[in-house]
């Protein structure tokens, strides 16, 4: 009974265990970081890691869909050149919400052609957005060859303080994402992405308009990596053409964390945003636990590589018991 | 969608040399004499030889299949180098010794990856990468990441140097022929080699036809990270300094190569001979752009174009409708 | 609902293979057209063809005698044509009722899809089968946890949902046991009354006298005949669909026969064998016998032959002459001369996109040595085509190149070549045509009588029947009878199937 | 008097949550021992971990004086937000002062002016800020390179063709040192600058680019370049081995004095320099740190940079052929990937930056 109950756990709630590996984490850095839930460090953290769940989320959208996006951080450097040329240090709020549009605009036009090229050509997913991830970093050099510039500090502040109800607005933001996955889940389109996902060949057999969907998947990966762009903009406040290059790789570990496999047509949206949230707890746990600066990298490499071996682990153990 | 017959390798090479000779004619090309343009290829393809050695575990990780892909290749470069310098500390017979140790070393780290990936299903992406950066973690905990040492004379006089004054072929090359021809044996004349592909195409029929999937398995992550313990052993004899940062920017581009070589990147079809030709290219262009004068954006940009066409000529998958 | 679609002189062509060279069909309300023609001959491409999957080279589509040419599946559905596939059209990390209703889920008001109708109607449609497939068959069960058969009438309902006026049935029986055609038998009749047109392929000829109206028979990629079945005997439809007089007559193996009048020696003998279907399965298989393994689908055969090979882990003991092995690894089996033919093909035993060659030899690399003796390798390989007779472009072909009987012979090819003292067969002549069927049949007998002891399963109880001397029925994981001489029967043969004293599930 | 008293009685009984910072300690009034936190983005080069080393020998000897307490140090490969990330965690550890060696110019503004809001001492190193009330330390990059450039270009006598490998293309380090060498160069017109490209601040990727250039050009006078690809540079002319060695800008690492010594062997005429890029400047921007906690007051007119806060630090030394073995020298006990450097002793700070 206990045993069924725990593989109708793993199988049914991809995000179950994920959800179990962030409440370790966050009791581990309570008790290193006692004021952690305090609403200053909550909040503090949270604009922190908001940038990179958004960008996960995107990316297990196409990873769900039986795809892989590299070039994600890319796009999210275009916006962030975009915003601080465009909007500038000075620029009227009215300036950012336009070009905050404009370069989600642009971020759905970087998605659009990765999905051009993967569902139309039908070319290899990982090359192909590695090719693009040039195309966009280079766009983003393009449009600012020296970091620098930037948006005002007060609006920048709007993201950094703004806490309704004293939550921070990244809960409110994950909440909304959520809700939004919850509803295309279990609108037809959600079935037709884990359909593409787990046999493409099959859903075209059966009328799933495949090449549309696989093309969606990047779009819409392409949509959140700008929202995750306009984020670490507001967080950071300045314009660095690199600025999103290093959050690729992180985004796709944060997805598989959160339980979806890189395979295709198993898991979901929640795992990954909670996946997100872990990687950041992680490195809270390793600044906090003050060990030796030398060690810090590969202690935190292994932590992330127990978390992803956990379940593999955890079956092992269980099959030896059977 | 009809697909291009001609053979990858092929298509990579014959692109390589138009490439080349349409170079010759643009500002800065070495069109106008024929010493400079020959002084030139030999360059590029010695230039290719390090990328391309590297990229040869890499070959066999995507060949095995089920998203096989090796992103600690990079870091085992780095770690395997500063070995074989702290090692050899500039005796030629202390060379050995420390090719043996470079292996040993790949190859354990390799074996890790074998070991997350056939017994706990880490997809080899994630587990490759969390090993990727417990190695850097490793290197940065070895002296800080600052060591003394020193590469031998021989190590240069054999992979930096050309074969004799008055025969202008880098011994680097020879070297990367007999390897490549080493690793043809691999692939298309070993038991191995058949189970390889066998593995990378359906692991119930090998299982099923008396192939051990897992040893096997395990044997080609071990493998492969022996032969990025031989680069990293080669690229240190060419720069002849050791520094944390050696390995990494291998990485991308020896997926790359593969792909431009025509090999699946969904397993169980390709070859070394391809992955050769895809060095080649990819050192060509990134030496084109450097000898033209363009800002790095535009250079990024192009880079990102021309794998763009080259993975759209022949790296197309199946359409669903025939 | 009156309806009619005609396939005019259809041609297609995969890169360099022509899988139709002059393909014509006519099917009108309430008839059933079979389909029929070797392995190869274009069947399945045909069916692909009226159904949009594909597109077609030449020739044309006229639906209620309108010109039609479909962009895509799509397209063919809205004119209300739907198929089985041979090769199923299921996503197998999803539930049935997913499955079942994909791209046409039953949604509420806010374009969310309503599950709890989804699950009714899924429960309706289960209906038509019930009582043939086990309990754990529910709208909510994942694809991937299912039998063959169960997977296939999840097949046939994901296409009937549709409520199609024309129907394709691509060996939708191939994988059914004869309880479930019967069923299905049933619903086609139904859905005849119902005016529905109907095309059914199938290689077995005692089904399509039973159910099909008109036929129209492929050789080759051309349709060299058309007509009502009442007008045409067996005898004659082979012949058109082979070129070749003489009708196969099962010529059976008994043991007296191989060995020269004194009793055949035990080579296999299986104790208590127990997995988590079987439950105590004990046998003995005697040299150069020919072991029939009969019974419902999914009733252990599987497990059996799997347990046998070292696939699968079992309790109990397996002697062979005498001496008692437990394998962990196919390969222990192997270096013992087992040898195993899997049941799926497509999933188990071949390497589709490697080529016809190396598929021979995946097994047998070892003895070629380091470097590989490829020219003696390709000799073996050449041999045993040429042994089989397979139908090839060349060794160095694709075997996705193959159509599914010749696939099937480099299954059983790759064998041959370790020369194995024991064949364990699951279902080898499934959706394999007559005339390869006969050469499998005479294959056998040869093996048998150069001392080979074969376990075969056969979801075909004629097959069974016509071949072996001793057929054992596996019911719910026991042995349910041992059949032989005069017992071994059709009648006997089902009744044992059925497992007469309790079909029990829990 | 009396309304005095209660108001410093409640004072500490404040809850932390109600201030805006809570975990802030009442700056003002802290003596020593201080807790110093450093903030690292980047460790995947010697320089930095050479600077890690040598912060935590210096914090050392305050300790043992009972100045300061173990350094807090957040160091590892992140990203901006990352960078963020320690910068907040450094203050809810409640640091009294924090070094940081920034990913982006202007990426971490908010964060550093929060710190600074809370009383914080914030010393940017290596990398001019231009944030109200955080100080820099660390030498002027412009007059680094303008150093190596002048020579080269003394050497070429005013003429010649060259090639120019920089660091990361809009790196402010970089484009400040690459100013400074079209400055110079803009008054040799005879000098001509056949390519530029980036060798992205390592050995092997300066390398590949030189060896291009070599091909490219047979015959070049000389090259500029930067650190640690100035190695690479060199590896590469080693190995095309041209007729005539052009004239090259090295690195003060030993590593690069090693191969120049060896170099030096067979072709006697060749001429590189080495100036060096101390990571002792951060130890120098602790030392300004630990005394500017215990109250010494700044010399404001002893400071320069665009808001009057910066610490410039000389380069402590220069090698040419002159004095290579006294470079040498310094490298005899050294591991390979030593940078040539210069830690100001406390004296020295003391003397330079501030009242007396
Ligand atoms: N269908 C599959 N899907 C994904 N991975 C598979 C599949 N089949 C095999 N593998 C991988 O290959 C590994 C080995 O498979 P398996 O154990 O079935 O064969 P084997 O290793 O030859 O058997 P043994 O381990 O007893 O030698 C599995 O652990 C798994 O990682
Ligand atoms: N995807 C494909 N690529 C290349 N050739 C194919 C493909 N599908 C079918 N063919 C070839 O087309 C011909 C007809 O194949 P088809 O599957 O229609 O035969 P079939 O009558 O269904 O055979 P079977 O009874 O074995 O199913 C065969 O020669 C087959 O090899
Ligand atoms: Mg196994
Ligand atoms: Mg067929």
């Amino acid at each position: 009974m206990k045993r069924f109950s725990w593989d109708e756990m793993m199988n049914r709630y991809p995000a179950f265990f994920a959800i179990l590996l962030l409440v370790v984490a966050l009791i581990i850095n309570f008790i290193l970081q006692p004021n952690m839930f305090a609403r200053d460090t909550l909040n503090s953290n949270m604009r922190v890691f908001l940038p990179m769940i958004l960008l996960a989320a995107g990316q297990a959208v196409v990873i769900l869909g039986g795809g892989i996006d590299i070039s994600v951080g890319g796009i999210v450097s275009i916006v962030n050149t975009i915003l601080a040329t465009q909007v500038g240090l000075n620029g009227s709020p009215e300036k950012m919400w336009t070009y905050v549009l404009v370069s989600i605009g642009a971020g759905i036009l970087a998605g659009a052609i990765n999905g051009f090229f993967i569902a139309f050509l039908r070319l290899q997913p990982i090359i192909t957005t590695y090719a693009t991830s040039f195309l966009y970093v280079g766009f983003a050099l393009f449009i600012l060859p020296n970091p620098g510039g930037g948006i005002p500090a007060e609006i920048a502040n709007i993201y950094r303080n703004t806490t309704p109800l004293g939550l921070p607005l990244a809960f409110y933001v994950i909440a909304v994402i959520l809700l939004i996955w919850m509803y295309i889940r279990s609108t037809r389109f959600g079935n037709y992405l884990y359909a593409v996902g787990g046999n493409a060949e099959a859903a075209y057999e059966t009328a799933v308009p495949v090449t549309w969907v696989i093309f969606t998947t990047y779009v819409a990966s392409g949509f959140m990596a700008a929202l995750a762009g306009v984020a670490i903009t507001m967080l950071s406040g300045s314009g660095n053409a690199e600025i999103g290059v290093p959050m690729t790789l992180t985004s796709i570990t944060a997805v598989v964390i959160g339980g979806t496999a890189l395979s295709g047509g198993v898991g979901g949206v929640a795992g990954p945003v909670v996946g997100a949230i872990t990687l950041g707890i992680i490195q809270n746990i390793i600044s906090f636990s003050r060990i030796d600066t030398w060690w810090e990298t590969f202690v935190k490499a292994t932590i992330i590589v127990v978390a992803l071996a956990a379940p593999g682990i955890i079956n092992l153990l269980r099959r030896k018991k059977v | 969608m009809r697909r291009i017959s001609i053979s990858p390798p092929v298509a990579a090479i014959l692109l390589a040399i138009v490439l080349f000779l349409l170079s010759g004619f643009l500002p800065n090309g070495f069109g106008n004499d024929i010493n400079v343009a020959i002084a030139q290829a030999t360059n590029i393809v010695r230039l290719a030889v390090f990328l391309g050695v590297i990229a040869a575990g890499q070959t066999l990780v995507i060949i095995s299949g089920f998203e096989g892909i090796d992103l600690s290749a990079g870091s085992v470069v780095t770690l395997t180098a500063i070995l074989t310098y702290v090692t050899v500390k500039g005796e030629d017979d202390k060379v050995l010794l420390a090719l043996l140790i470079s292996l040993a070393v790949g190859a354990l780290i390799g074996f890790i990856n074998g070991l997350g990936i056939t017994f706990l299903k880490i997809s080899p992406f994630v587990m490759t990468l969390g090993m990727s950066g417990v190695v850097t973690g490793l290197i940065i905990i070895i002296n800080h990441g600052n060591v003394s040492g020193k590469v031998a004379p021989i190590m240069t006089r054999l992979i930096a140097r050309p074969l004799s004054p008055d025969i202008p072929i880098p011994n680097a090359i020879i070297i990367w022929i007999i390897f490549g021809f080493m690793m043809w044996l691999l692939l298309e004349r070993s038991t191995f080699g058949k189970h390889l592909f066998a593995i990378g195409v359906n692991r119930v029929t090998a299982k099923l036809s008396g192939v051990n999937v897992t040893v096997t398995n395990l044997a080609v992550y071990s493998l492969a990270g022996a032969l990025a313990g031989f680069g990293g052993f080669l690229v240190v004899g060419n720069t002849g300094v050791v520094f944390i940062a050696l390995g990494q920017p291998f990485l991308f581009p020896s997926i790359a190569a593969v792909a431009v070589g025509g090999t699946l990147l969904s397993g169980g079809k390709g070859s070394y001979w391809g992955t050769m030709a895809g060095a080649i290219v990819l050192t060509l262009i990134t030496s084109l752009l450097t000898t033209m004068q363009m800002p790095d954006s535009v250079r990024r940009m192009v880079l990102g174009a021309t794998l763009l066409v080259m993975i759209s000529i022949y790296g197309r998958q199946r359409g669903f409708r025939q | 609902m009156s309806v009619s679609l005609s396939a005019r002189n259809i041609v297609k062509r995969y890169g360099g293979v022509i899988a139709l060279s002059d393909g014509n069909l006519d099917v009108h309300s309430g008839e059933v057209v079979a389909l029929i023609g070797a392995n190869g001959s274009g069947k399945s491409t045909m069916s692909k063809v009226i159904n949009g999957v594909v597109v077609l080279d030449g020739g044309q589509l006229l639906l209620d005698d309108k010109p039609v040419r479909f962009s895509s599946p799509q397209a063919a559905r809205k004119m209300g044509i739907a198929t089985v596939f041979q090769e199923l059209s299921l996503v197998p990390k999803m539930t049935v009722a997913d499955n079942i209703w994909l791209t046409r889920e039953p949604l509420k008001p806010d374009g969310m899809i309503d599950r709890r109708v989804m699950r009714e109607k899924t429960e309706a449609l289960l209906e038509l089968f019930s009582g043939t497939f086990k309990a754990d068959l529910r709208p909510e069960t994942l694809v991937s946890d299912l039998h063959p058969d169960e997977k296939q009438i999840v097949e046939i309902l994901k296409a009937i949902s549709l409520n199609p006026r024309i129907l394709i049935l691509d060996e939708a029986t191939a994988s059914l046991d004869s309880r479930q055609v019967e069923r299905l038998f049933e619903l086609v009749r139904r859905w005849k009354a119902e005016g529905k047109a109907i095309v059914f392929v199938s290689h077995r000829m005692e089904e399509i006298f039973r159910i099909a109206d008109r036929y129209s028979v492929l050789r080759n990629g051309k349709t060299v005949g058309q007509g009502d079945i009442k007008d045409i005997t067996e005898k004659d439809l082979i012949q058109l669909m082979t070129e070749k007089e003489k009708v196969f007559q099962f010529t059976k193996t008994t043991i007296a026969e191989n060995a020269t009048g004194l009793e055949q020696p035990v080579y296999l003998e299986v104790e208590n064998l127990t997995t988590e279907i079987l439950r105590g399965v004990s046998l003995k298989v005697k040299q150069g016998e020919l072991l029939g393994i009969g019974g419902l689908q999914g009733q252990g055969q599987r497990d059996l032959l799997l347990a046998l090979f070292g696939d699968i882990p079992y309790q109990g003991i397996v002697r062979i002459r005498g001496e008692v092995v437990r394998f962990k690894h196919p390969r222990q089996a192997m270096q013992k001369k087992l040898a195993l033919v899997p049941g799926d093909r497509a999933k188990e035993g071949l390497l589709y996109i490697r080529s016809i060659l190396e598929n021979f030899l995946l097994p047998s690399w070892q003895k070629y040595g380091f470097p590989l003796k490829m020219k003696l390798a390709k000799r073996d390989a050449l041999a045993i085509s040429e042994r089989l007779s397979l139908v090839m472009a060349g060794l160095m072909a694709p075997v996705s190149s193959l159509s599914g009987g010749n696939a099937q012979k480099v299954v059983i090819g790759k064998w041959l070549l370790r020369d194995p003292d024991c064949y364990l067969l699951d279902d080898p002549t499934k959706g394999v045509d007559v005339h390869t069927k006969a050469e499998f049949y005479a294959l056998l007998t040869e093996l048998s009588q150069q001392g080979k002891s074969i376990l075969f399963y056969s979801s075909d109880d004629d097959e069974l029947i016509g071949l072996c001397d001793r057929v054992i029925v596996l019911h719910d994981g026991k042995i349910r009878a041992e059949l032989k001489g005069a017992s071994l029967t059709k009648e006997n043969l089902i009744a044992a199937s059925m497992g007469v004293s309790n079909g029990g599930e829990a | 008097g009396t309304p005095a008293t209660p108001t410093t009685e409640v004072q500490p009984t404040q809850p932390p949550q109600t201030g805006q910072q809570p975990t802030q300690p009442p700056v003002e009034s802290k003596g020593p021992p201080f807790t110093i936190g450093i903030s690292n983005p980047f460790i995947s080069s010697e320089y930095r971990t050479q600077m890690i080393a040598e912060l935590i020998e210096v914090n050392k000897e305050y300790m043992d004086k009972g100045l300061t307490t173990e350094l807090v140090i957040e160091s590892a490969d992140t990203d901006v937000a990352g960078q963020i990330q320690q910068l907040q965690n450094l203050m809810a550890k409640g640091v009294d002062a924090i070094l940081v060696n920034p990913s982006d110019v202007n990426g971490l503004n908010a964060t550093l002016q929060e710190a600074v809001s809370k009383g914080i001492i914030v010393i940017s190193v290596d990398q001019e800020l231009n944030v109200p009330g955080v100080y820099n330390v660390g030498i002027d990059q412009k007059e680094w390179a303008k150093t190596s450039a002048k020579w080269l270009a003394e050497k070429l006598g005013g003429k010649g063709n060259i090639v120019l490998i920089e660091g990361f293309p809009g790196h402010p380090a970089n484009v400040a040192r690459m100013e400074g060498v079209d400055e110079v160069l803009s008054q040799y017109p005879d000098i001509k600058v056949l390519a530029k490209d980036t060798g992205k601040w390592d050995e092997a990727t300066g390398q590949q680019v030189m060896s291009n250039f070599l091909a490219a050009y047979p015959n070049l006078d000389g090259y500029w370049t930067q650190d640690g690809m100035a190695i690479g540079a060199l590896q590469a002319v080693i190995a095309a081995n041209p007729a005539k060695f052009p004239v090259g800008v090295g690195e003060g690492r030993c590593q690069f004095l090693k191969l120049w010594e060896q170099v030096l062997k067979d072709r006697p005429d060749f001429e590189t320099i080495a100036v060096a890029n101390p990571p002792g400047v951060s130890p120098t921007g602790l030392r300004i740190a630990v005394n500017m906690l215990l109250g010494k007051q700044v010399d404001k007119s002893k400071l320069g940079g665009a808001n009057g806060l910066s610490f410039v630090i000389p380069v402590p030394i220069v090698i040419t052929k002159d004095n290579l073995q006294e470079g040498l020298d310094i490298c005899k006990d050294k591991p390979d990937a030593y940078l040539l450097d210069g830690i100001m002793t406390d004296q020295e700070v003391l003397d330079t930056f501030f009242l007396k």
